[in-house]
């Protein structure tokens, strides 16, 4: 799985050592680092950067589902949004009809999921590529019609309308809460599919990508597995809905279009196939990238003057970029992250040792 | 490799210009505006932003209010709510504008005004058809200068038919499939029986059709010989171009968005009707004038007829600034636009006029356009009638 | 005069593995050439080298030359290759399921070409396989695997090539098919002088048509000669053409001992 | 009657647009989900050299032909030729990604609101009456018409034309079309000028009919139904698969309820995918070959 080289003189001694998900003393203190800055960063953000890393966070959970599908599983799927979209009613209509507490319809989202996770599996089960993709796609908008039909025929003409959740007797408003709130999700979720990766499921998605008929022969009971990876995938994604809906305080079907999926489907190619890392790095490029874009247009001067044009222009650059990312970097963002990496590793030699060059 | 540079360099210069971005500007009037400049609805909500910006940019030009410069700050929402929320957010917490405007979906409501209340900023609906909100009893923060809004069109509209129609009404309604577009229309079905009208057939159209003739076929085989369409503008006219080519001669009723006045001259159909609250430029009224040089001078890429509703937010802005004074606070700009009233200088039937609970207006003034092939222009089917707001 | 002229051809695949180590032969215009060896001797690594088909397979030339009528050629894209003249007809894949016979014979045909010249060829070929005149509006896919055979050298024939090469001729075929393929080879060699590289595992079919040999063993030549000397040298009729001399030996003992005899003699 | 000629007319757009998808698919496997957009920018074009040479028809239709054809090869030669040999899953998110590019271009240039080449053209779109009273406008019976046009050429120049026959072969085994001397990229350059072609004609006719403007792109995307339907590798499928979604469409529009028609092909495609997921009229292995 890992391909990252490391510093001469490391060697593996036992099992456990390869179990561990931190191998080396290095890699804790970076983590540990880095976590710390997570937890910081609050203080000293304004509270736009806040709702920006709220929405990485989100992003994350919903890149990691769909990274497990997409990049392990090696289902491909466009139905993302509409999981999204089912995790999100579940949260919109349980709270409308029954005034469900959040620790209500969190579970029912995840459960509404699972059963979406099936039936979206459904067709996984004879098609591949591009049928599956397809069919997904299709589910994507009867998904989305029948929320419509939810929020006109009950009159929310301006989308749902949520309070937000209480803990106890306060209510979490304030930025900071959302932030740790999400971070705990978008952390808990890697460690989930850090772990799921390492089980015998985790293995034999891993064997049906690579080649489905051989992974047959070896005993790898298909079905089964990619069942549960829809399942699994789809019932993370639902939670990530929920949670939006939640943090958003309000649901409406305008929120989830294909636009939604591509983009999803975008943070896991640009983040680079196959790596946990990947859909991270992902989800943070593809929802900050048009906020800077953004904010690098409006910095030129007299932006203003020709604002419809600039938008247009940052549009398209989101499209510029995913097909620079294509053509140059197949490997996505995590590709760049080893190379720099390898680069101080391996420094001053330029080329890494031949085994486990390539993942 | 050179590619990966490109890259990595490209990211760069971003990241470093948006720092740069993140500026204040110190003593200025500091207005947020968030719109939908691209996406689906851009060719309905961003005209109104120019009209705004044009607007303010003359004031600026002519050195300001009370001496102060109006920055405002446009984002883009594309029309999606999370785009819409994070932007509210921006503007309200990064930018602190003491007054944020709304230009887009209904869609985008709830998550703006959300973060408005929050922030306790009042936000003003330019463009974007008004909420139930703004009417009295209003929302202490809500404000709507748009033309439109549901339940007094549906009311001016059945009116205007019930005077125009010579026999009995056999009448066909046309929604766009969007929550806001389906009340309006299921509202004004209701409305028909009170006033002894038969609604014949209702049309909920989705939003991107390949061809409209299915559901014009429907509306002709119910034979209705009147039509009401509150929709979006591309709804409402491909619908009756629709019908016209199914060789339907009755008339047809739609809400006159900022399109109509264009629309009407290409389509010269006598029995097309616009009802609408603002004002067409044929009429040449010396605002009129000036909003049109001044759309020439600026070289904006929408036609001047389409800069009235920004126009008319930019005189709200005006004079609800004045009022506030400098330093103008959130709280300072909410109190004076409570006591608004402003002279719309013939684009609207009349002032403009806000109080403690009305954020709407006192009296909506309505007015009808068509064809008219005799004269081959575009003549008053109905001039202003006024609604009491209460 | 040489057509094909190959010299210390080296070909390296995914970077690491050196499948042919330095090879060198050339063939004569309108010979027909037998390329003999065991699996994984690299006949085919050498075959495709030719064809230019190596890029597809992560593989490259790495050294050495392949000069095709004085032009080097290594590294070359195939269509450039086939329209220089090498053709080559695979080992399986050979025809195009969903086109009729016609279709196939017809789809490699180069623009440019006129209708005449087309039909030219066409009546060529029915002449060479007056069976696939029958079979004209056959399904690709449906044909038997002679047939099939057939239709793939017919096809390559449809492109004027002047050195044919043909992988595994008789690779699943019977033995009656093989040799009226083998006269057809011979026969179209006659009449339109065309040069042939054949790659064999059997080197009975071979060398009953070729004029001369190589024999590979892991990516070297490890014997050549005309074919009736091949025919008569003993270790061709012990391994390949299967003829009892002497005590057995082991497959890899006579290797090492071969090798032994290249070094040290 | 008039249900008739609805159906006729929308299964000739559907067509018309779905045929891009399954030109592009044979030879190359991929799912072109910009084609939408393309045929957008087509109309464009179109409209762009209307206004160009105000009033002179004629050769405002041929630039903007030209111009669209010479867009299908520029999109191979530029992006997608990187991308064979990648992953199929890449070469289609490129496609999307050209996509957005595209949209994101159109409003830059043309802005956002609508427009009508029809006006700037200097033609009228009068409607004929045909059998049974049913009615039908100029523009749309020019896309009928021209579906029927399109279709034609294509079959006669796929079973009959070198290069079409060149085509199928290069779809069905690009290895052995390369070892026979085809030249591969030449013809997935074929395939994407001729799709994009054909798309760019629904969208002019399109435009022409109803005006102009970003819904376009949403309705190439429901085109892919009827594309899938029929089975992506056959254009009799593309052909019967628009009449089947036309058909089902227009039917639950007059006698169910109209919001449905935007769900209802997606439904018919499920439906097709559970009975028989290589489509009407597509070839089994399809399935594993993707």
């Amino acid at each position: 799985m890992s391909s990252r080289p490391r510093a001469s003189g490391y060697f593996r001694t036992d099992y456990a050592a390869d179990y561990a998900l931190l191998g080396t003393r290095s890699a804790r203190i970076w983590v540990a680092l880095f976590s710390l800055a997570l937890l910081l960063f609050p203080l000293v953000a304004s509270p736009f950067q806040l709702d920006l890393a709220c929405q990485v966070f989100l992003a994350s959970v919903g890149a990691l589902s769909l990274m497990l599908l997409m990049g392990y599983a090696g289902q491909i799927s466009l139905g993302h949004a509409g999981l999204i979209a089912a995790g999100a009613f579940t949260v919109g209509i349980l709270f409308r009809e029954t005034n469900a507490p959040f620790w209500l319809t969190l579970p029912a989202s995840a459960l509404v999921g699972a059963l979406l996770g099936v039936i979206f599996g459904l067709p996984s089960l004879r098609l591949r590529g591009l049928y599956l993709a397809v069919s997904t796609l299709a589910l994507h908008f009867v998904v989305i019609y029948i929320g419509g039909e939810y929020e006109t025929r009950r009159g929310f003409s301006t989308g749902i309308m949520i309070d937000p959740p209480q803990l106890g007797s306060l209510s979490v408003t304030d930025g900071r809460a959302w932030y740790f709130i999400l971070l705990v999700a978008a952390a808990s979720t890697l460690l989930v599919c850090l772990n799921l990766l390492r089980t015998r499921s985790g293995r034999a998605w891993r064997a049906i990508r690579t080649h489905e008929t051989v992974a047959e022969t070896l005993g790898i009971g298909i079905a089964a597995y990619k069942l549960l990876a829809f399942v699994i995938s789809s019932s993370i994604t639902a939670v990530a809905g929920a949670l939006f809906a939640y943090y958003r305080g309000f649901v409406s079907v305008e929120a989830f279009s294909l636009f939604l999926t591509i983009q999803y489907v975008a943070m896991v190619i640009v983040g680079g196939m196959g790596s946990l890392l990947g859909a991270l790095l992902g989800a943070a490029f593809v929802t900050i990238f048009p906020y800077v874009i953004e904010s690098a247009l409006l910095a030129l001067p007299g932006a203003q003057g020709f604002a419809s044009m600039l938008f247009a222009v940052n549009y398209a650059a989101f499209g510029l970029v995913m097909i620079l990312f294509l053509l140059l970097e197949p490997l996505g963002l995590v590709g760049i992250w080893r190379r720099i990496q390898s680069y101080f590793l391996l420094w001053p030699y330029r080329h890494r040792p031949a085994a486990g060059a390539h993942q | 490799m050179m590619g990966r540079l490109l890259l990595g360099a490209g990211a760069a210069a971003l990241a470093i210009t948006a720092q740069i971005a993140a500026v204040h500007a110190q003593d200025a009037y500091v207005i947020g505006v968030t719109g939908a400049l691209t996406g689906p609805s851009s060719g309905t909500n961003g005209p109104p932003i120019e009209g705004l910006r044009l607007y303010v940019d003359r004031l600026n030009a002519a050195g300001g209010i009370n001496g102060k410069k109006i920055q405002l700050n446009i984002l883009d929402d594309q029309a999606e709510p999370s785009k819409a929320a994070a932007n509210a957010k921006r503007l309200l917490s990064q930018d602190n504008v003491s007054l944020l405007i709304l230009s887009s979906l209904s869609s985008t409501y709830a998550p703006v005004v959300a973060e408005s209340k929050r922030a306790n900023v009042p936000l003003m609906f330019m463009g974007a058809v008004c909420p139930k909100e703004v009417y009295p009893p209003a929302e202490a923060l809500q404000f709507c200068t748009t033309a439109y809004a549901g339940g007094y069109d549906s009311r001016a509209t059945l009116d205007f038919i019930k005077t125009a129609a010579a026999g009995p009404v056999k009448l066909g309604l046309v929604a766009m499939a969007i929550p806001l577009s389906r009340g309006e229309i299921d509202y004004a079905e209701e409305r028909a029986k009170t006033m002894a009208m038969t609604t014949v057939d209702k049309e909920v159209i989705p939003p991107p059709t390949a061809d409209y003739t299915p559901f014009a076929t429907k509306l002709k085989d119910a034979n209705a010989n009147w039509v009401f369409s509150w929709a979006p503008w591309v709804t409402e006219v491909k619908t009756f171009e629709a019908l016209r080519r199914l060789d339907w001669q009755d008339n047809y009723i739609a809400w006159s968005h900022i399109e109509a006045e264009g629309e009407l001259a290409r389509l010269k159909d006598g029995k097309l009707y616009v009802i609408g609250a603002n004002s067409f430029f044929q009429d040449r009224l010396p605002v009129h004038m000036e909003i049109a040089d001044a759309v020439k001078k600026a070289s904006i890429r929408y036609p001047a007829e389409q800069m009235t509703e920004g126009w008319i937010g930019g005189l709200v802005l005006e004079s609800a600034l004045q009022k506030a004074g400098w330093p103008a606070d959130a709280g300072k700009v909410r109190a004076a636009l409570e006591s608004v009233s402003v002279d719309t200088k013939g684009l609207r039937g009349g002032p403009l006029e806000w109080s403690k609970d009305n954020h709407f207006r006192a009296r909506q003034y309505y007015r009808v356009y068509r064809w008219d092939e005799a004269k081959s222009a575009i003549v008053q089917a109905k001039d202003w009638t006024a609604y009491d707001v209460q | 005069m040489t057509l094909l002229d190959v010299q210390k051809l080296e070909v390296v695949y995914h970077r690491s593995i050196t499948a042919v180590q330095g090879i060198s032969f050339a063939i004569r215009a309108a010979q027909i050439v037998a390329l003999l060896g065991t699996n994984g001797a690299g006949k085919t690594t050498t075959l495709r080298a030719i064809s230019g088909f190596l890029g597809l397979d992560d593989a490259r030339v790495s050294e050495g030359a392949i000069v095709f009528k004085g032009e080097h050629t290594e590294n070359e894209l195939p269509h450039r290759n086939t329209a220089r003249g090498i053709v080559l007809v695979p080992e399986r894949d050979k025809v195009f399921p969903n086109l009729t016979v016609s279709e196939n014979l017809i789809a490699p045909i180069p623009h440019g070409v006129t209708a005449a010249e087309q039909r030219r060829r066409e009546t060529l070929v029915y002449q060479f396989f007056p069976q696939l005149r029958d079979l004209r509006q056959r399904i690709g896919g449906l044909l038997s695997g002679g047939e099939r055979q057939m239709l793939a050298v017919a096809s390559a024939i449809m492109c004027a090539p002047e050195l044919l090469l043909v992988d595994e001729l008789s690779l699943g075929l019977a033995p009656v098919v093989v040799s009226e393929l083998l006269q057809r080879l011979s026969e179209i060699r006659r009449e339109l002088g065309l040069t042939i590289l054949i790659v064999e595992q059997s080197a009975p079919v071979a060398l009953e048509i070729a004029d001369y040999g190589y024999v590979m063993e892991n990516g070297h030549i490890v014997l050549d000669g005309t074919a009736e000397r091949l025919r008569a040298h003993p270790d061709i009729q012990e391994f390949y053409l299967g003829r009892e001399s002497g005590e057995r030996r082991s497959y890899r003992e006579i290797k090492q001992y071969r090798r032994r005899r290249r070094w040290y003699g | 009657m008039q249900l008739a000629v609805n159906i006729i007319v929308l299964a000739a757009i559907y067509a018309l647009l779905a045929c891009g998808y399954v030109l592009i698919y044979r030879v190359s496997r991929v799912m072109n989900m910009a084609h939408g957009e393309l045929s957008m920018l087509g109309a464009y074009l179109l409209f762009a050299a209307a206004t160009v040479f105000a009033h002179h028809p004629i050769p405002a239709l041929i630039i903007a032909i030209l111009m669209s054809i010479s867009t299908g090869v520029m999109v191979y030669v530029v992006l997608m030729r990187r991308m064979t040999g990648e992953m199929v899953l890449a070469a289609i998110l490129t496609t999307i990604a050209l996509g957005i590019l595209l949209r994101g271009l159109v409003v830059l240039i043309w802005s956002a609101s609508e427009q009508h080449p029809l006006q700037s053209l200097g033609f009228t779109n009068p409607s004929l009456a045909v059998f049974g009273g049913a009615r039908i406008s100029t523009c749309a019976a020019l896309i009928v018409l021209m579906a029927a046009l399109v279709y034609g050429s294509l079959f006669g120049f796929l079973r009959f034309g070198r290069w079409g026959v060149r085509m199928r072969a290069a779809g069905q085994n690009p290895l052995l079309a390369a070892q026979r001397g085809i030249n591969l990229h030449a013809i997935y350059a074929l395939a994407w000028s001729l799709s994009t072609l054909t798309g760019s004609i629904a969208g002019m006719l399109i435009a022409l009919d109803s005006g102009l403007d970003q819904s376009m792109v949403v309705i190439g995307l429901k085109a892919f139904a009827p594309a899938l339907v029929g089975g992506l590798d056959s254009l009799l499928g593309a052909l019967f698969g628009a009449l089947i979604v036309a058909s089902s469409e227009v039917l639950a529009i007059h006698y169910v309820d109209p919001l449905l028609s935007d769900v209802v092909p997606f439904l018919v495609l499920i439906a097709m995918l559970i009975v028989r997921p290589w489509g009407l009229f597509g070839t089994r292995e399809e399935l594993d070959r993707v």
